[in-house]
């Protein structure tokens, strides 16, 4: 966990403005603050603008995400930040994923009026993966999540791969960036958008990899080995972000 | 311009988005500033009939009209409509009543980090709920378009996925660029129940922090009931105009209640009851147990005191409000 | 003055929300405030709501429209709750008028590239006569101003009578509803929507009627006479709604 | 639906309203917190352009930023163009030093009940201006579409008018209900000049009374020069984040101006010069007069405080608060 964490704060550099949910993407930038990025602006879909936490929020609606903030505002407001082009990243998780980072956040089974398990919904994941810049995922990964087909596309991905998101009518240029799991972390190929392995974590094999996704990651030849956080990176994490160990406690 | 392949949901929209309709109803509607307080139990009784179209303020656990809430389940109110927009624990109140049989899903039966409510799903699960799609940002516009007297807003959301091929957007083009976009129906409905910080007599109500969408939800809604944590007076509102977030002639209904909120988070006020929203989710986990826990919480209790003092009490609040304050 | 005044205030009934400008709509929404009307809301098109106006406003954006008032907030937000259909009444004049209530504020002349005269535009005044339910205008009468054919629609009255405003798509039911001049006030008829006198100023006469205008104005059997202010109302007027008679002073 | 005798304005656009390609100029954009301290002069020679789209805050009267606009004409800024959304003095200012050739009007050449300004109306009577007429609603929507990241917003005004034949909108039906709608393209400005209550060095803003539409133009915006009564610490911006109207990455300038806008109206700390706009209005009729006047006033003033010098200086500031505090 203190891993992925440190990956996904890595890859939000200074000057970005994100969008975050509970749990590990608000701890993610919260440590890329404390390290590379003092100016990273967080946004709460619900309404907070860069607050100085002083806690990790519950709800991403709760007090403590305009605490000390720049700005409260609408639920409508953020997500037309997103729209007019101002939010550069956006952190988003899901039951299911496919290939292309389509994911499924709705319904397990074929039928909608009545689903063999009725998930939340879009949320404002399908806002934010639409109009925010790179989409970022943090999941664990296994067979069943890393699905070939997912039961209800939610929140677009690259749709079908190549230019199909475009042709959707999504604005142009955004998509699925990084997948952060606990096995590696994955992008995307430039031309087919299919999934595509990064860096591998220290003590995982490529068939993990394999083992557990339904369909075929691309594994090039020069994939990497993930860097292990920092003791800058840990003590941070362990002494600022969360000390009470509520997020970096979890598997 | 190319509108021969252009998509449209097949989800059913439950209320009418002709401005013209609404246009009409505020028509005719009085704006008289008078004394508008009355209580929980004549508000719904007077505001809300079974078949209504519901529209519930805050975000599921923060800022919420919890005593309306369960004032329309305790009225066994029927056949509502409701939109789940960031309806975490009051759909788990609405779901316990089984109050409703159609809902327009942004987001529903989860609680956010707290996991997802067991009874919720039940009655999602069950196909006696028609269910249209949208996401947060849609059903803001929605109640945005309604708010500003339009039929519908464009938005560049929902395009390619399933969400949209469940939603009631149609797909349209830019007349001036050419760009696709969704076209999102306004949404105005029948009831909305809100809880803010302060209001006067009349309805001028303030909100601290985030706003969600209660400033369109309000101007959006036919009726407006309004809990409020303090009544404060019209001269106190005139003091800082810029403060005013509901204007009185959106409101029909005030009613004070102190700790209204609770068991959810009210900014700045007192945080959410973490423990209480546990208890309701693993209670649900068993259908017996669960039915017990509505009859003594809500079925059985006369009013929002009764369940708060049923939980902790002023004890509990105090607690809550030191949580707030000091982190 | 003071008469205009006085029949443009009796025309806002309890209860009603009106946006007004400054000058003779002010003091008329400010009287009948003080008269039948206490629960009139007043509004100002540049995001003053309901202001306890300590002195006239010079500017309908100037910082009396806001003063202990109910909200303070944007133009957009004020042109909105018109577009909801809030707002009852509106008050406007123009350079010129029609038969059909449509104002010309924008040229005179033939040619917009270069036009003889160039005057501010529509401001707000095609936005409220398009909104809101009612429109009144006060306005001086003479051949001038009550034109045939107005050089420029502005803003719109009854276009070309009949249903044409609503076959243009402007909301239903709405359009103008009474002109107020220093001769009478006038109506429209219920179908042609051609104006209509229905009443006369004490001291005017029909011919007075017939030669400021260009157009024919209908004049019913059953016109009435102007009743005079009041000596309440004259009282309001002269020492609380405009004690330094900026406004009553004009002619 | 019958989209067959559907109109259209013969005005032209004068900007983009093509929401790509301000996304584009966004993602480009860096969004640093640093210091944007400068000076009238750099911030105008630095982010204004001849031939640039200008956008002006406030009302005409009302919290303008008199010193930016004054400094356009001092460095003989050419073919811009402006919205004229309620603009009065600001179009008084930009006319007498000829700094336009096109213009959307929603309100121009006026002062409000001051009456019309001579000059305005010579260079909008000169046939050298290019004029697309739209009303202040129109503008405000325009604004908001932009800020809102969309090409167009549906509206119900205009409809019928020749406002509408000469303006750059298009007739649509609402694809839900059929109602005819007034299609208005987004208005994306090259600049903005927006003076202030407060703000802090980084560019986050405090508006005290009406925004108009500065909070849309903000956003809607590629570079913003803000011009503030006074700089306040970012501390005491997060100390009530609902004050903030408009955030840090929408500012590329700070300017502290106290009184900056004179001779206009500033709500809450000064009323309006009503003798020096006055003088403004009265020197216009007569051409040789109003050369001198500007030269006086403008050309041969090296900042805004020898223009206030020149017109009564702080004594004149202090009789100005009086008016606005007693009435």
């Amino acid at each position: 966990m203190e891993l992925m964490i440190s990956i996904a704060a890595r890859s939000l550099e200074d000057g970005a403005v994100v969008v975050v949910g509970t749990g590990v993407p608000c701890a993610a930038a919260m440590l890329a603050q404390m390290t590379q990025s003092p100016n990273l602006t967080v946004l709460f879909e619900a309404g907070g603008i860069a607050p100085l936490l002083p806690a990790m929020p519950i709800s991403v609606g709760d007090s403590r995400t305009t605490y000390k903030g720049l700005k409260a505002t609408s639920m409508a407001e953020i997500m037309e930040l997103c729209q007019a082009g101002i939010v550069d990243y956006c952190f988003l998780g899901g039951a299911q994923i496919d290939k292309y980072g389509n994911l499924n956040s709705t319904i397990i089974g074929d039928n909608h009026n009545k689903p063999k398990t009725r998930f939340p919904g879009s949320g404002g994941a399908n806002d934010l993966a639409s109009l925010c810049w790179k989409t970022l995922v943090v999941t664990p990964q296994n067979k069943q999540r890393f699905a070939t087909k997912v039961d209800f596309i939610t929140t677009p991905g690259y749709l079908e791969g190549g230019n199909s998101r475009t042709e959707a009518g999504l604005p142009k240029n955004t998509g699925p960036h990084r997948v952060i799991t606990d096995i590696g972390v994955y992008g995307y190929h430039e031309y087919s958008k299919e999934m595509q392995l990064i860096s591998l974590h220290p003590g995982k094999t490529i068939q993990d990899v394999k083992d557990n996704a339904e369909f075929e990651i691309i594994i090039p030849d020069n994939y990497e080995i993930t860097k292990e956080p920092t003791s800058e990176e840990l003590t941070a994490l362990r002494e600022k972000v969360d000390p009470s160990k509520v997020i970096i406690g979890r598997g | 311009m190319d509108t021969a392949n252009l998509k449209q949901g097949i989800g059913e929209i439950f209320a009418s988005p002709n401005s013209d309709e609404m246009r009409d109803f505020f028509r005719k509607k009085k704006k008289l500033i008078e004394d508008k307080r009355t209580t929980v139990k004549d508000a719904v009784q007077k505001y809300v009939h079974n078949g209504d179209y519901l529209a519930i303020g805050g975000f599921g656990g923060v800022r919420i009209p919890t005593a309306l809430v369960h004032e329309v389940v305790r009225q066994k109110k029927k056949d509502l409509g409701f939109s789940g927009h960031v309806s975490t624990h009051d759909c788990q109140i609405l779901s316990a009543g089984n109050c409703f049989n159609r809902c327009d899903a942004a987001y529903i039966v989860g609680l956010e980090a707290r996991g997802l409510s067991k009874n919720a799903r039940r009655v999602f699960e069950s196909g006696n709920i028609k269910v249209t799609e949208w996401t947060n940002g849609a059903l803001s516009w929605r109640f945005k378009a309604a708010a500003m007297g339009l039929p519908y807003l464009p938005s560049r959301v929902m395009l390619g996925t399933d969400t949209f091929k469940y939603s009631g957007a149609k797909e349209g083009l830019c007349p001036f660029t050419g760009q696709k976009l969704a076209l999102l129906p306004a949404l105005y409905p029948d009831v909305a129940f809100i809880h803010v910080h302060r209001a006067d007599i009349y309805g001028n109500c303030q909100i601290e922090g985030i706003l969600v969408a209660d400033d369109d939800i309000a101007k959006a809604s036919k009726r407006v009931i309004v809990t409020t944590e303090k009544i404060i007076s019209n001269e106190e509102i005139r003091r800082e105009p810029h403060k005013t977030v509901i204007p009185y002639w959106c409101v029909d209904a005030v009613i004070e209640i102190p700790y209204g909120s609770y068991p959810g988070n009210m900014p700045g006020e007192y945080y959410s009851d973490e423990e209480h929203l546990m208890e309701w989710l693993k209670t649900e986990k068993d259908p017996e147990a669960f039915k017990a826990f509505i009859d003594k919480n809500i079925y059985n209790t006369k009013s929002f005191y009764e369940y708060l003092e049923l939980n902790g009490g002023m004890k509990k609040i105090l607690k809550l409000k030191q949580i707030e304050h000091l982190f």
